[in-house]
C-alpha cells in the first residue's frame, strides 16, 4: 500500500483532492478561453474553405460530426483508464473522474449521432439506418447512460466506484466493435454502408479545419471534464458532512441518555 | 376497552401449536407471553393480530366503538421484521406509515426523539444499525395511534439504555389506556403485567 | 442550397446541448458552493479539513 | 393510498436507478434486434410494433414476480394486511400495481414514439402501438399482481404463476399487436382489436387485485 | 462446487417456475412476430434464426437480476465470500451462473427445436440454430452475473441490469445468427462464426464471474 | 494460535465509525464486545472478517500454519442473517454448508441434537420459528471446523435453556483451543472472557 504512495509521487500530489481542487481551479478558465479560441479559428477556418463539389455545404456538418465521434470515444476510454485507476491503482480521483465523464461522453455522443443522421437525411435520403458503425455508436451512447444511471443509483460512493469501474471495463470492448463491427457484420441483403470517405481522400483544406476543430473540442472537453470533477468533489464533501452533523447530534443524544 | 380472548387454539401447518389459551385485558393492561423457541408465542400474536386463522377460540374486542369496531383495525403489530425499506431514508418511512395506517399521532420528529434518534432521520434505512433499526420501528409505533400493541420480541438487540426507554414507551402507553401483549425471552420493565407462561400448561 | 437548414440545425443543435451542459454544470457547481458555504456557517467539518484550515490559519 | 403510491413509486425509481432506465432498457431491447434480424428497414417497420409489444411485455415481467416479495420480506406486508379495514388491500393492491406500471413501464410508452421512429415505422404505425402500449400495458401489472400473489401465498407457486399468468397475457400482447397492424395494414380494422384489448385490461384491472388480495389475505403465516 | 451447484438447481426448480416463465415468454416472442411479418411462410423462415436467438436472449434476462440478491438478503454471499480461500469466489459464481443457465435457459434451448418447426424453419436450420443456442445461451448467464453482482445492493436492478448486460449481449447474438444462416445458405461457411461465438462464451465465462467476483468483493456492507 | 488485532479502525460510508481497537486472543480466548447501538460493534466483525475494508490497523492471525493460511479461511461468522435457504429443508441447508465450507466437523444429526433439535431435520427451514431458525444457524458452526468464531448477537432470539445450551457449545470450543469473538447486548455466560465496551473510550 505505502509502496505506491512512494512510487507515484506526483501522480499522489493531484490525488488529494484539497490539491486538485486548486488545481482545477487555475487551470480551468485558461483552458476555456483557449478551448473557445481554437474552436473559433477552427470553424472560421472550416466556413471560409470552399465548398465539397459532392456535399456542398453539408460538409460543414464534418467539422463538428466527426470531432464529437472521436470524443465520444476518447471519452470512454478516459473512463476505461479511470475505471483501472479505481480498481487496480486505488486512485481516490478516479472514481470522481469515471463519474464526471459519464454526462458529458453521453452528450458528445448523442450529438454524433445527430449531427450524423442531420447529415444523413441529404447525403443517404434517410435519417437513420441500422447501419454498423451507427448501431455501435448507437450502442455507446446507451452505455453512457447506463453508466449514467448505475452511478447514480448506488449513493454510497465507494461501493458505487467499483460498480461503475467494472461496468466501464467490461464495456469496453465496444470500442473495438465500433472499429471493426463493419466487418463482422452480417446482412441479409446489402450491407448499407454509404460512407467510406477515408483520411487520405479529405482534401487538405478540409482536412485542416477538421483537426483544429478535434483539437478545439478536445480542449473543451477536458475543460468541462475539470469542472465536472471539481462538481462532484464538493458534491461529496457536502454529503459527507451532512452525514457527520447527524452522527454527532445521535452521539449527543447518546451521552445524555 | 377490553379484548377477550377465551380458549384460543392455533395451527401450523396443519397441526395444532397450542391450544386453551384465554385472557382478558382492559384498558392499561398488558400481557407478557413467555416460553421456549417454537412453543408457539409468535403464532399466539399473529393469530390475536388476525393474521392467521384460529383453529377454535374465540377473540374480540369490546367497547372499541365506531372508532374500533374490530380488533384487526386496532392493532398495531411489531413483527420480528421491521416492515422498513432500507433504500428509503427514515422519516420517507415514517411517514409513509403514518400516512397509510392512518390516525396519525405523535409529529415525525417526537417520535424519533423518544427513541432517541432525533437526528436520523435523513439517512437511508439500510445505514443503520440493528438496534437503531429496531428502535426505527418502535417509533412507527408512535406516529400512528392504536389502543392495542401486539409486540414480537420487541426488545431484541436493543442496548440497555434504549430497553429503558422503551419500557417508558409501553408504560405511557398503558397509562393512556392502551393495551400491550409482548412475547419475548428477555424480561420486559412492565410493572403489574400479567404474564402468560406458554408450554408449562 | 436549401442544404444550409440541414448545416443550421446540426450547428443549432450542437450549440444548444454543449451549452446545455455548460449551464448545468455551472449551476451543480452554484448549488454546491452555496451547500458548503451553509455547512460550514453552522461549523461542520471534517477531519481531514480541520487539518488544512488551521494550518492555514 | 397516495402515500402507497409514492412511496412505491419512489422505491421503483430510486432503487432501480431512475426513470431513465426504463426507457433505456427499451433502447436497448430495440437496439439488439437489427443485429439480430439485419438491418433491412422494411422489415424492421414491420417487426416493429410486435418488437415494441415483446419490450413492454419483459419489462413489465423483469421485477413483477416480487411485487409482494420484498412487502413479505420486510413484514410489511403483514401491516397492510392488518390495516385492511381502513385502506382497502384490494384498493392498496391496485395502488402498487399502478406504481409498478408507472415506474417501470409508463417510460417505455413514453420512449415508444422515438423507437418507433428509429425502426422506420409510419407515423400512423407509431401512433397506433404507442396507443395500444398505453391503455393495453397496465393489464400486464394487474395480470402479473395475481400471479405474484398467489406465488407468495403457495410455497411453490411459482410454477402455478407461470402456467396461469402468461397465458392470460399472451391474449393482451395479441389483440395489442393486432390493433397496431390494424392501423397500418388498411384492410382490417383497428378498432374491434382495440376495444377487446381495452376490454381485457379493464376485466383485469378489476379481478386482478381481488384475487391477489384474496390470494394475499390467506398468504400470511 | 457440486453442493452449490445442487443447491442453486434444487432451488431454482422447487422454489420458482423459472423455467416455465422463460418457455412461455419464449413462446410469447415468437407466437407475436408473425402477426408483423405476415403470412409469408418464407420471409419467416429466414428470420427464425434471428427470432429464436432473440427470444433466448431476453427470456435469459428474466431472473438473471436475482442470482446474487437472495444469498445476499439470507447472509449466504457473507459466507461464500469468507470462504473464497477454499472455494475460489469467481469459481463459486461460475457454478452458480451453470445453475441458473441449467434451471432456465437450457428448457428453453430444448424446446427451440419445437418453435422452430412452427416457424417453418428447414431441419438443417433448426439444427444449427439449435446448436448454437445451446453454446451460445451460457455466455448470457456469464455476462448477467456481471451485470447482477453489479446491481445487487439495488432492490429492483432488474431494468438496470439488462440495461447494462444488453450491449455485452450483442456480438454473441451476431455470432450466434449468423452461424445459424450460414448452416442453411450455402455459401457461407458454418464453423467461423460458430467458433467465434464459442470463443466469446469461452471468454465471457472465464471474464464475467472474475468480474462478478471483484463486484462481489467490495459489495459485502 | 493467535489472533492479534492492533490498533484497529473502521469506517462506514466514508466515515469513521472506531478506531483505536486492539486486542490478542491465545488459543481458547474469548471476547465480549458490548457497547450502545450503533457503536460499531457489527462493523468490527465484520472487518475482522474481512467482509469490510480496515481503515486503519493490523489484523493478523499468528501460527495458522498450511491449514489456516490467513484469517478469512479460518473465520466463522453468524451475522444477524442465518444464511439459510426457507424453500429446502434443514438437512439440506446444513449439508450444503458442510459441503461448501469443507473441514466437515460433527455429523448432521450430532450438530442438530447439540442445539437440541434433533428431530427437525426434514422440516423445511421455513417452517422454523425465529429461536429455532438460529439454533439450526449455530449448529452450522459445529458441521464445519473453523478455530475462530465470530458471532453478532448469537443469543438473540433463544430462550433460557438454549442460550445455556449455546454457552456450553462456546466453552467446549474455547477448550478445544478456538476462539471466539461475540458482540452482545445480553450476558453470555462465557468464563475468563476478555471484555472490550466500546464507546466507552
Ligand atoms: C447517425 C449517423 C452517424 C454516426 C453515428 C456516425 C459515427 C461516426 C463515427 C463513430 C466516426 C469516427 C470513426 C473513426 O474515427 O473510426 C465517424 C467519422 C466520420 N463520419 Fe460519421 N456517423 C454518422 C453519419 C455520417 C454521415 C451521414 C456522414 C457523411 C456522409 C458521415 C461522415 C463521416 C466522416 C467523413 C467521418 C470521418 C472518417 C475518418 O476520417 O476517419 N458520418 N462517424
Ligand atoms: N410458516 C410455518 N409453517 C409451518 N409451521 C410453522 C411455521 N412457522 C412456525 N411453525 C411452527 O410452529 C411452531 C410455533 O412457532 P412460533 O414461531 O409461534 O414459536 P415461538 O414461540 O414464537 O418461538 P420463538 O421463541 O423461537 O420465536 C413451531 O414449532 C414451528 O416449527
Ligand atoms: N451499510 C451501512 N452504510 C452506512 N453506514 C452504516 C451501514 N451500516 C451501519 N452503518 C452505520 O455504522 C454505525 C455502526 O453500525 P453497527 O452496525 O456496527 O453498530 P452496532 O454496534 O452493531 O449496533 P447494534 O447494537 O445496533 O447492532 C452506525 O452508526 C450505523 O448508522
Ligand atoms: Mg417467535
Ligand atoms: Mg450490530
Amino acid at each position: 500500500m505505502s509502496q505506491t504512495a512512494i512510487s507515484s509521487s506526483r501522480w499522489m500530489d493531484l490525488a488529494n483532492p484539497t490539491r486538485f481542487l486548486a488545481f482545477a481551479g487555475a487551470v480551468i478558465p485558461w483552458l476555456a478561453g483557449l478551448a473557445v479560441l481554437v474552436i473559433a479559428i477552427g470553424l472560421y477556418l472550416g466556413f471560409t474553405a470552399p465548398e465539397d463539389y459532392q456535399q456542398g455545404s453539408t460538409v460543414r456538418i464534418m467539422y463538428i460530426h466527426v470531432p464529437f465521434a472521436w470524443l465520444a470515444m476518447m471519452c470512454y476510454s478516459v473512463m476505461a483508464i479511470s475505471a483501472l485507476g479505481t480498481l487496480v491503482w486505488r486512485h481516490p480521483l478516479a472514481d470522481v473522474a469515471l463519474k464526471a465523464a459519464a454526462p458529458i461522453g453521453a452528450v458528445f455522443t448523442a450529438l454524433a449521432l445527430l449531427t450524423g443522421s442531420i447529415w444523413g437525411k441529404p447525403m443517404w435520403g434517410t435519417w437513420w439506418v441500422w447501419d454498423a458503425r451507427l448501431t455501435s455508436v448507437f450502442v455507446l451512447f446507451l452505455m453512457y447512460l447506463g453508466l449514467i444511471a448505475l452511478t447514480r443509483a448506488l449513493d454510497d460512493p465507494g461501493r458505487s466506484a467499483r460498480a461503475a469501474a467494472i461496468v466501464t471495463l467490461v464495456g469496453a470492448i465496444n470500442i473495438p466493435i465500433i472499429k471493426f463491427s463493419v466487418d463482422w457484420w452480417n446482412t441479409l441483403h446489402q450491407p448499407a454502408s454509404v460512407f467510406r470517405l477515408d483520411g487520405p481522400t479529405i482534401h487538405s483544406s478540409l482536412l485542416w479545419p477538421l483537426l483544429i476543430c478535434a483539437a478545439g473540442f478536445t480542449l473543451l472537453f477536458f475543460t468541462l471534464h475539470l469542472m465536472a470533477m471539481r462538481v462532484e468533489i464538493w458534491r461529496r464533501r457536502v454529503i459527507a458532512m451532512h452525514r457527520i452533523s447527524a452522527r454527532r447530534a445521535d452521539r449527543k443524544q447518546g451521552a445524555g441518555a | 376497552m377490553r379484548l377477550v380472548a377465551d380458549n384460543l387454539a392455533g395451527e401450523r401447518g396443519g397441526e395444532t401449536v397450542f391450544s386453551g389459551i384465554g385472557f382478558t385485558l382492559g384498558g392499561g393492561d398488558a400481557l407478557v407471553v413467555t416460553g421456549p423457541n417454537g412453543i408457539g408465542k409468535s403464532t399466539l400474536l399473529r393469530a390475536v393480530a388476525g393474521l392467521l386463522p384460529l383453529a377454535a377460540g374465540r377473540l374480540a374486542l369490546e367497547g372499541g366503538g365506531e372508532k374500533w369496531p374490530n380488533l384487526a383495525s386496532a392493532c398495531h403489530y411489531l413483527g420480528h421484521q421491521n416492515a422498513m425499506k432500507t433504500a428509503l431514508t427514515v422519516t420517507e418511512n415514517l411517514a409513509f406509515w403514518r400516512d397509510f395506517l392512518g390516525e396519525a399521532h405523535l409529529p415525525l420528529s417526537d417520535a424519533l426523539d423518544m427513541v432517541g434518534l432525533a437526528d436520523i432521520g435523513h439517512l437511508p434505512f439500510g445505514y443503520l444499525s440493528t438496534g437503531q433499526r429496531r428502535r426505527i420501528a418502535i417509533a412507527r409505533l408512535l406516529v400512528a395511534y392504536r389502543p392495542v400493541w401486539l409486540l414480537d420480541e420487541p426488545t431484541a438487540g436493543l442496548d440497555r439504555a434504549s430497553e429503558a426507554q422503551f419500557a417508558d414507551l409501553m408504560a405511557a402507553h398503558c397509562e393512556d389506556g392502551g393495551m400491550i401483549v409482548a412475547a419475548t425471552h428477555l424480561p420486559l420493565a412492565l410493572e403489574n403485567a400479567q404474564q402468560l407462561r406458554m408450554g408449562s400448561g | 442550397m436549401t442544404h444550409a437548414l440541414y448545416v443550421a440545425a446540426a450547428y443549432g443543435l450542437s450549440a444548444l446541448a454543449i451549452g446545455g451542459l455548460v449551464v448545468w454544470t455551472l449551476f451543480d457547481q452554484r448549488a454546491r458552493k452555496a451547500e458548503l458555504a451553509v455547512l460550514e456557517a453552522q461549523g461542520v467539518r471534517r477531519r481531514s479539513d480541520a487539518k488544512t484550515k488551521d494550518a492555514s490559519s | 393510498m397516495l402515500a402507497l403510491f409514492r412511496r412505491d413509486l419512489r422505491l421503483g425509481i430510486r432503487a432501480g436507478g431512475g426513470a431513465l432506465v426504463g426507457i433505456l432498457f427499451f433502447l436497448a431491447v430495440v437496439a439488439v434486434i437489427p443485429f439480430g434480424v439485419g438491418p433491412d428497414l422494411n422489415l424492421l417497420a414491420r417487426i416493429g410494433p410486435a418488437i415494441l409489444w415483446i419490450g413492454a411485455l419483459l419489462a413489465g415481467l423483469l421485477g413483477l414476480d416480487r411485487l409482494f416479495q420484498a412487502d413479505r420480506d420486510d413484514g410489511a406486508l403483514d401491516l397492510m394486511v392488518l390495516n385492511r379495514d381502513r385502506q382497502m388491500l384490494a384498493l392498496a393492491i391496485f395502488v402498487k400495481c399502478l406504481a409498478h406500471w408507472t415506474a417501470s413501464i409508463l417510460p417505455l410508452v413514453v420512449a415508444a414514439p422515438l423507437l418507433g421512429l428509429l425502426m422506420n415505422m409510419s407515423p400512423a404505425g407509431i401512433g397506433a402501438a404507442t396507443l395500444t402500449l398505453l391503455f393495453g400495458t397496465p393489464a400486464i401489472a394487474f395480470i402479473g399482481a395475481t400471479g405474484a400473489a398467489v406465488a407468495i401465498s403457495l410455497p411453490r407457486g411459482g410454477l402455478l404463476v407461470s402456467v396461469l399468468v402468461l397465458p392470460l397475457m399472451i391474449p393482451v400482447l395479441i389483440f395489442g399487436v393486432s390493433a397496431s397492424y390494424a392501423a397500418i395494414a388498411d384492410p382490417d380494422p383497428f378498432l374491434p382489436p382495440f376495444l377487446l384489448m381495452l376490454a381485457l385490461t379493464l376485466f383485469f384491472a378489476v379481478i386482478g387485485p381481488v384475487a391477489a388480495a384474496t390470494a394475499l389475505r390467506w398468504a400470511t403465516d
